[in-house]
């Protein structure tokens, strides 16, 4: 708390973020900016991403009567949209779409949070600290997507029961009531091979490291990585789908799928999805 | 995957160890409570334990039958989660939610875990070697009991605790060995050896430039949806293939399909042949098929084929142009395609396309010959259960065995199956937890969960070669009091053959030296003791194999479709289709929380079974979503809750399979209902096989409501918003993509 | 020389007023006007006319606090900000000025409010102990005026006092 | 001509004085005191009755707050992504109310409107009150509330601080400065008229009023002190009072969600808590004159003033409203269009055209005399123009988390649990009683400013007749015929 720090440090400080440069292997202030691609043509909407992110991250189950009052805590969702101009049968199938956390890079629900429990972290995620959590739900309420799913019950005491709670991942903890929760990008996997990584003296590779929702998904729709590495599947998909975290507007071919969602709302979210195709003339 | 940072000697060790530990106390060897071992503080844990630290050990996933091969992770002795086996081809390292779901069965709070014995008209627990004496007592050597008065009815097995199932009915000299599964595949097995001589023709998804599927739902419930998705993956890639949906009411492969139509229940076949009949009249089409086909085709005019399938006439030419213009194709059926009385003719049909298109060879070829044919699975089917209702229901049975199959649950109410079991003096179940058969029986004994238990198993769908995935336990067994079903078989079959199986005390050896004796058959030149390791760890054994080459034969009788397919019935106007969902197949794993949260694809709704209608009939009936409806067939009536879905036929109403429960646990207990009940007894006439599209139901508003349960909001469109969006094909470039 | 005090209680305000005009005119030696004290239910400036303008130094107290404390306030926030590295935010610098306009703004109040009281408090001398000679009835409808004089002056005080009728005089130790 | 004194008086009265006419110049001070003092004594049995009710009813909000804190905030039916309810709305409500009686108070005594002396006290009591009512609301509606301080920017080892980038967090400093600065305000009015309690209070109250007092003696000194001081304050205070609405604006405005992301957001909700503000002024100042007999002080000219200013803020905030609809209707964004439509279409549309009718139609009454000078009538007018404020409050935050950006998850089957309906009665209650306790401790009505207004008129009637007297002329230009 020092005015010298805050003299010394002034323009860093004032610096608006994310800056160019921020996520730079060269740089040192963060060699790591996980990101993700996501294929919906090829998502068949089989749920595998939904079941495994149970798994891995202690989600509950709310059971019937919670669901229908909007409590399901699917950190993933898969949603299927019928076409608005639909005849009288779906001719041309359905339209899923997996939901989770965009990690934006300008997250609306960062700023907004009394307390600074949602922030961004150095390698690019959008972080949920439980602890700090006061349960004012404002970032829920500032999030476009709503991927944010508040713990409106006390979960731990009815939705484990013995011994159901021998399976929870003690990677993470399991949440009480009153805090809100979110898809992390199994951020203890990612932690857990960046360290690994760091006492190896390397950073972390491509592939070793993967989201829950990631390693199950059948058809591999989803892929996953550090997008600074420009060797990276990711940050050649994005490249060559055109997609450029920093802007708002893509200009890219029309024949390229990559888009981000509500990205006119400029959250500039880490995850790009790649667009449906039909096969207009079958 | 495996990268857990102990090294390899550690880690082969550690198998060994929890391997032959594991099968001590499951023997009853030595216990805690004897005090021939001390407890150990977990401070001070187990070698293969350290604590913080996951270990991943192979397995195979036993949810359903396509043997995945897994990986579990374990922690501090509790196995945490499943992912895929990136060494096992079927899975390729990937998994689905059913897969995931494993733990949940093995940490169930609803499991059983202690022997159970009926006492007047409910379950009472006893010890063991109470139960064990009792069932030597009815079944053993000394009961006296024959061959004929024993039966055995089970799911569908493979591996070598079919073997040692098979050889204990050989013990017994019986051949009451009852393979059933509800939802099984038999029709289309006998279909494929009608055309192709084989039970099952490999299918290459990735090498077709378009696919026509019959009501094949192979994502979600096919042979093998995690290997059917990773195909589809590759097929979707560029050059991207097509995909064409035929079927009465959307599957979730039907949901991911460019074309999606809808036709009539059981006129599928038609359609196929009206297809046929127009590209036989391209030229180069000429002599694929037989004249008297050709001349059995050519009655199939759009017109006739629009009429009988009520499918626009249009549609016929459509596909048929789309067929013609991209080659290889693959043309495939499914359930609803199969589930009629005519159903092998239904598959025929379709098959026939195939063979037109020269497909046959190109994305259909035959599996590798397995060297063990005696480890392959056997398959179940309906017929099985019916020829085992009707020996209960004339009473020449002393005391059967269930293990695997719940047929009080998923037979139809028309076989009386309950109280034919009933009439049976001793009834024997082999469970994880008290289903509704288990229920019915005198002795009911907890067993192992997959993920407790030894075992191989080799899949009916080989995507290529023959993997023979191995089950190793991912944890010790979570009860004491809860045994391993491959010990009880091998303890089984020595009460009766001491002499042959004295070698192996328990299962857990008998399988090991089993699987070595595979070692040569894949040239491994390292010691038994390091093949029996690396199988382990590895997970699968591959044993490479060419595939057989396949032909295919059609005879014109076997393409004799019923005109009367989609006939008007006044009482029961609408055909039932009783959908399977993926994650709940028969409804045997319905305990499990994330399976009954985690929402249906297309309808998105969960925890409860809903009837599927058409927006058009409902509007006509004055039906909105949440109403409930009692669906009535001439064998029952279910009340459930509408759920206006427009990918369906508006003659069609669809009830997904597997809810309904009266037991199992209280995840499954009363949720839903049980669309097995009211079936008809139609069936297919070839194979004898229920046909489980084959119920005609009505429907009647009961004028209640209640809010449908779904993850689905007020809307079921994107409001405008950019959320999917979709490219055209011909705008697409895939090629260009990385 | 010794002072003592004395209070006259007039039943309004131009009696009041009336004797301290003829104490000022009356010229007694050792008389300051800043020895007169008017004690009244309401407040009355216009007896500024008559005993000069009393000086109130309470908007020095503001002035420094609406100066300070939003500076302050701004330095507090800033350097928590900078402070507080685990909290960037995406799209916001660590010290974003527009949020911190905001709440400097608040601290402005704040210190302004704040200081003004304190120097309400300190120049009116608050919280004080009531002198011996105060009269309930002067927070009800009566005017006082309180004296200190030199002992000499104090009968023609009194005196003066008399003339306009007082209600009641009151002297002694305050 | 010659006249008489007090026939002079009598016109100048008449000339001059009439539009004030709203306070009988000529009430003993003595009585003053004594009427006002009684009300600490001996109130009509009606204030047991409120007090009692109040307290019945607080209970109530406790009970199921105690329920909510054990169980979780399932219980109050709020859901993802409906995760705000009535916690909210009624949090902005109170408030708002927070707002007139400061502003009012202030913006008055800067523009030496004098009518405002009888009614001031109890507005900024009302102020105080509702502001701890709402910041109740504020802890209610956390999921946590047992670590509520997490918001506060206090010094730990931890280095962690509230997210000054937070409106909520400029909320709770606006909030903060508000409560405090209207505390200090309200105390600082008060130390003449507790010094006027002590003189007449025995016993332990007198102890009391003697330390609260802080030995106040009415000092020309003290005065001259005072008048700047309060002066002072006042100024402070109106644009605080300004910014704290718009900052609790912010909490909206500054969000992505459609319906809450509106540039006019700040203004409407000053405006609509001065509206709500004076409403509730109108309702207490009802209550308050027949509770405590205050009949010769807050007098029928008074409410009609406090009706028209009603009216006139009735009609800043249906302006400010209709421009929130057409900028919304105009602007073309499809997300704030579709809920707007909602919002009158939609589950919630009752409430909307009743909030519309009771916010922009309803003060339509005030235009005419015989309603402002109904008391009866008034009470159920200006309790109605609040419900409408609540209405309009709830609207904001209901209808729009049901059918926001993200089509999927709109939710448009929530609807309040009896425990958000509880808490909020409750809140009532805790409001109710607190107010009623300080009207029976502390003095509701300005003394010293009363009798300050009635020196004024008199010295003003004073002045003027004796301009008159001195100038015949001028008195018969005055209509002394008439």
């Amino acid at each position: 708390m020092s005015i010298t720090n805050l003299l010394n440090n002034w323009s860093f400080y004032r610096q608006k973020r994310p800056f160019r440069g921020q996520y730079d292997l060269n740089k040192q202030y963060s060699e790591y900016k996980w990101a993700m691609a996501l294929d919906l043509d090829i998502c068949t909407g089989c749920n595998a991403c939904t079941t495994a992110c149970y798994a891995e991250n202690n989600l509950p189950v709310v059971g019937k009567e919670r669901y229908q009052h909007g409590y399901a805590m699917h950190w993933i969702r898969i949603e299927r949209y019928w076409d608005e101009n639909m005849g009288e049968f779906p001719e041309s199938g359905t339209s899923f779409l997996p939901m989770m956390c965009q990690q934006c890079e300008e997250a609306p629900c960062e700023t907004v949070c009394p307390v600074g429990a949602t922030n961004h972290t150095n390698d690019g995620l959008n972080s949920q600290n439980y602890h700090r959590c006061i349960g004012s739900r404002y970032c829920s309420v500032n999030c476009p997507y709503k991927v944010r799913y508040f713990n409106f019950w006390n979960y731990p005491s009815t939705a484990w029961p013995s011994p159901l709670q021998d399976q929870l991942n003690p990677d993470l903890t399991v949440r009480t009531k009153g805090v809100m929760e979110k898809c992390t990008f199994c951020v203890q996997r990612l932690n857990e091979a960046k360290s690994r990584a760091r006492t190896e003296y390397r950073l972390v590779k491509d592939g070793e490291v993967v989201p829950a929702c990631v390693q199950a998904c059948p058809t591999n729709a989803i892929t996953f990585g550090n997008i600074v590495d420009p060797k990276s599947k990711v940050a050649k998909m994005w490249k060559n789908q055109q997609v450029d975290l920093y802007k708002d507007e893509q200009e890219k071919d029309s024949s390229m799928r990559g888009y981000r969602i509500l990205e006119d709302l400029r959250p500039f979210p880490s995850v790009m999805y790649m667009e449906r195709v039909r096969d207009m003339e079958a | 995957m495996s990268e857990s940072g102990i090294n390899r000697r550690d880690f082969l060790k550690v198998l060994g160890l929890g391997g032959s530990s594991l099968a001590l106390t499951g023997c009853g060897n030595t216990d805690i409570r004897s005090g021939d071992e001390v407890i150990m503080p977990n401070v001070q844990p187990e070698d293969f334990v350290v604590p913080g630290l996951s270990v991943y050990y192979a397995s195979t996933c036993r949810q359903c039958g396509s043997a995945c091969g897994v990986m579990g992770r374990v922690r501090e002795g509790r196995v945490l989660k499943m992912e895929g086996n990136p060494a096992s081809r079927i899975s390729g390292g990937k998994i689905c939610g059913l897969g995931q779901a494993a733990v949940q069965v093995q940490y169930n709070p609803d499991r059983l875990t202690q022997p159970m014995m009926k006492v007047g008209s409910s379950l009472q627990p006893i010890s063991w070697d109470k139960a064990m004496a009792l069932l030597d007592e009815k079944t053993g050597p000394k009961s006296g009991i024959k061959g004929e008065e024993f039966g055995f009815l089970t799911g569908a097995m493979s591996g070598h605790l079919n073997v040692l199932t098979q050889n204990y009915m050989e013990s017994l000299d019986s051949r009451n060995h009852y393979v059933y599964e509800a939802l099984s595949p038999a029709i289309s097995l006998a279909a494929n050896r009608r055309v192709y001589g084989v039970d099952q023709p490999r299918l290459h998804f990735d090498k077709a430039k378009l696919i026509v599927s019959f009501g094949a739902d192979f994502l979600g419930t096919g042979a093998s949806p995690v290997h059917f998705a990773a195909e589809y993956a590759k097929f979707r890639k560029a050059p991207r293939g097509t995909l064409v949906q035929i079927e009465p009411k959307m599957t979730m492969t039907g949901g991911n399909a460019d074309r999606w139509i809808a036709i009539i229940p059981g006129t599928e076949g038609v359609f196929a042949l009206g297809i046929a009949n127009q590209l036989l009249k391209h030229s180069e089409f000429t002599g694929t098929v037989p004249a008297d086909i050709v001349d059995l085709v050519s009655k199939y005019d759009a017109d006739t084929v629009s009429r009988i399938t009520g499918v626009r006439s249009e549609l016929v030419g459509h596909v048929a142009s789309l067929l013609w213009e991209k080659t290889p194709s693959l043309v495939i059926s499914g359930a609803s395609v199969e589930g009629h009385a005519h159903g092998v003719q239904n598959a025929v049909a379709v098959q026939l396309l195939n063979q037109i298109l020269g497909n046959v060879g190109k994305t259909i070829d035959g599996q590798a010959q397995s060297p063990f044919p005696q480890l392959s699975p056997a398959a179940g089917s309906f017929s099985a259960l019916k020829a085992m209702n009707e020996k209960m229901g004339a009473d020449e049975f002393k005391a059967v065995f269930i293990h695997g199959a719940n047929p009080v649950f998923t037979a139809p109410s028309f076989m009386g199956f309950r109280d034919n079991l009933r009439k049976v003096p001793f009834k024997v179940a082999f469970v994880n937890a008290l289903d509704e058969t288990a229920e019915e029986c005198d002795l009911v004994l907890p067993i192992f969960t997959a993920v407790e238990e030894f075992g191989s198993n080799v899949a009916w769908y080989q995507p290529e070669g023959v993997e023979i995935t191995i089950q190793q336990p991912l944890m010790n067994q979570l009860y004491p009091d809860t045994r391993s079903m491959g010990d009880i078989m091998l303890n089984l079959v020595k009460a009766r053959k001491a002499d042959e199986y004295k070698a192996w005390p328990d299962f857990f050896s008998y399988l090991k030296t089993a699987i070595i004796n595979i070692k040569p058959v894949v040239k491994y030149t390292d010691t038994d003791e390091h093949f029996w390791y690396d199988t382990l760890s590895n997970g699968v054994i591959h044993v490479d194999g060419a595939p057989q080459q396949v032909s295919a034969k059609f005879a014109a009788t076997d393409l004799r479709l019923p005109a009367s397919a989609n006939a008007q019935d006044p009482v029961y106007p609408f055909y039932l289709v009783p959908s399977e969902r993926h994650y709940f197949r028969d409804g045997r794993h319905a305990n499990c929380g994330w399976l009954q949260e985690s929402p249906d694809p297309m309808t998105t709704i969960v925890w409860d079974s809903w009837a599927e209608i058409h927006p058009k009939t409902a509007a006509s009936m004055g039906i909105k979503e949440g109403d409930w409806l009692e669906i009535a067939s001439q064998n029952g009536m279910l009340k459930v809750k509408a759920y206006v879905f427009p990918g369906i036929h508006p003659d069609a109403i669809s009830i997904p399979l597997g809810q309904g429960h009266e037991s199992l646990g209280r995840y499954a207990k009363g949720v839903g209902v049980n669309p097995f009940r009211i079936l008809n007894p139609v069936f297919e006439k070839d194979t004898g096989e229920l046909a489980l599209y084959g119920t005609r139901v009505s429907v009647r508003k009961t004028g209640n409501s209640e809010i449908v349960v779904k993850d689905e909001g007020p809307v079921n469109t994107q409001m405008g918003r950019k959320l999917v969006v979709t490219l055209p094909a011909d705008v697409a470039q895939l090629s260009k993509e990385i | 020389m010794s002072k003592s005090h004395v209070m006259a209680l007039f039943s309004d305000f131009d009696q009041a007023s009336a004797a301290i005009r003829d104490l000022k005119s009356a010229n007694l030696e050792g008389f300051k006007l800043d020895d007169v004290t008017l004690k009244s239910p309401i407040e009355h400036p216009e007896i500024e006319e008559l005993l000069g303008k009393r000086p109130v130094y309470v908007r020095i107290f503001t002035f420094f606090g609406a100066l300070f404390v939003p500076l302050l306030g701004f330095l507090f926030v800033a350097s928590s900000q900078a402070t507080f590295l685990l909290q960037p935010k995406g799209g916001k610098a660590v010290i974003p000025l527009p949020p911190n306009f905001v709440l400097t703004y608040e601290f402005f109040i704040l210190g302004g409010v704040y200081m003004t009281a304190l120097g309400f408090f300190i120049c009116a001398k608050l919280p004080m102990k009531r002198n011996k000679l105060y009269n309930a009835h002067v927070s009800a409808d009566q005017i006082g005026i309180l004296i200190k004089a030199e002992d000499a002056i104090m009968p023609a005080i009194k005196d003066l006092f008399t003339k306009h009728k007082p209600l009641e005089i009151m002297w002694g130790e305050n | 001509m010659v006249n008489t004194y007090e026939e002079t008086e009598v016109a100048v009265e008449k000339k001059f004085v009439k539009k004030e006419h709203d306070i009988n110049a000529d009430i003993e001070w003595a009585k003053i005191n004594k009427d006002i003092l009684r009300s600490l004594e001996r109130p009509r049995a009606i204030f047991w009755v409120i007090f009692v009710a109040s307290f019945a009813l607080f209970m109530v909000g406790v009970s199921c707050e105690v329920y909510q804190y054990q169980t979780g905030l399932g219980v109050a039916n709020l859901d993802n992504p409906h995760v705000w309810g009535l916690y909210v709305a009624t949090f902005i409500w109170w408030i708002g109310m927070g707002h007139s009686g400061t502003l009012l108070s202030a913006l008055l005594h800067i523009m030496h409107a004098d009518w405002r002396k009888p009614i001031y006290r109890y507005s900024e009591a009302m102020t105080t009150f509702t502001l701890l009512t709402a910041a109740m609301f504020v802890l209610v509606h956390l999921g946590r509330i047992w670590q509520f301080y997490y918001v506060v920017a206090y010094p730990n080892e931890r280095w962690t601080w509230p997210n000054f980038q937070s409106p909520l967090v400029w909320d709770a400093t606006a909030i903060g400065t508000y409560l405090t600065s209207s505390l200090i305000f309200l105390y600082i009015g008060m130390i003449p008229d507790l010094a006027i309690c002590r003189d007449n209070a025995i016993g332990f109250r007198k102890k009391i009023y003697l330390f609260l007092s802080l030995g106040w003696m009415g000092t020309d000194r003290q005065w001259a002190n005072f008048r700047v001081t309060y002066l002072t304050l006042a100024c402070f205070l109106m644009p605080l009072a300004v910014s704290v609405h718009s900052i609790v604006s912010t909490d909206f405005a500054a969000s992505q969600q459609p319906g809450y992301h509106i540039t006019s957001f700040p203004p409407y909700f000053v405006a609509g808590a001065i509206y709500s503000g004076l409403a509730v002024i109108i309702t207490l100042f009802i209550v308050l004159r027949y509770t405590f007999r205050f009949e010769e002080y807050m007098t029928i000219p008074i409410l009609e003033k406090l009706a028209k200013l009603t009216f006139a803020a009735a009609m800043v905030w249906t302006y400010l409203n209709l421009i929130e609809y057409a900028s919304t209707w105009y602007g073309n964004d499809m997300y704030a269009k579709q809920a707007l439509i909602y919002r009158a279409t939609g589950n919630f549309a009752p409430f909307w055209w009743m909030m519309n009718f009771l916010g922009s139609v309803l003060p339509f009454a005030l235009a005419f005399k015989k309603v402002r000078t109904n008391i009866p009538v008034m009470l159920v007018l200006s309790i109605l123009l609040n419900f409408g404020m609540w209405l309009e409050r709830w609207m904001i935050i209901s209808p729009t988390l049901a059918h926001g950006i993200y089509p999927w998850t709109w939710d448009h089957d929530q609807w309040p649990s009896f425990v958000q309906w509880g808490i909020v009665a409750g809140s009532f209650g805790w409001f109710n009683m607190l107010f009623m306790l300080y009207c029976k401790i502390f003095p509701s009505i300005s003394m010293y400013e009363v009798k300050e207004m009635l020196y004024e008129r008199r010295s003003f009637k004073t002045k003027k007749v004796a301009e008159e007297v001195s100038n015949p002329e001028l008195a018969v230009e005055g209509g002394l015929a008439s």
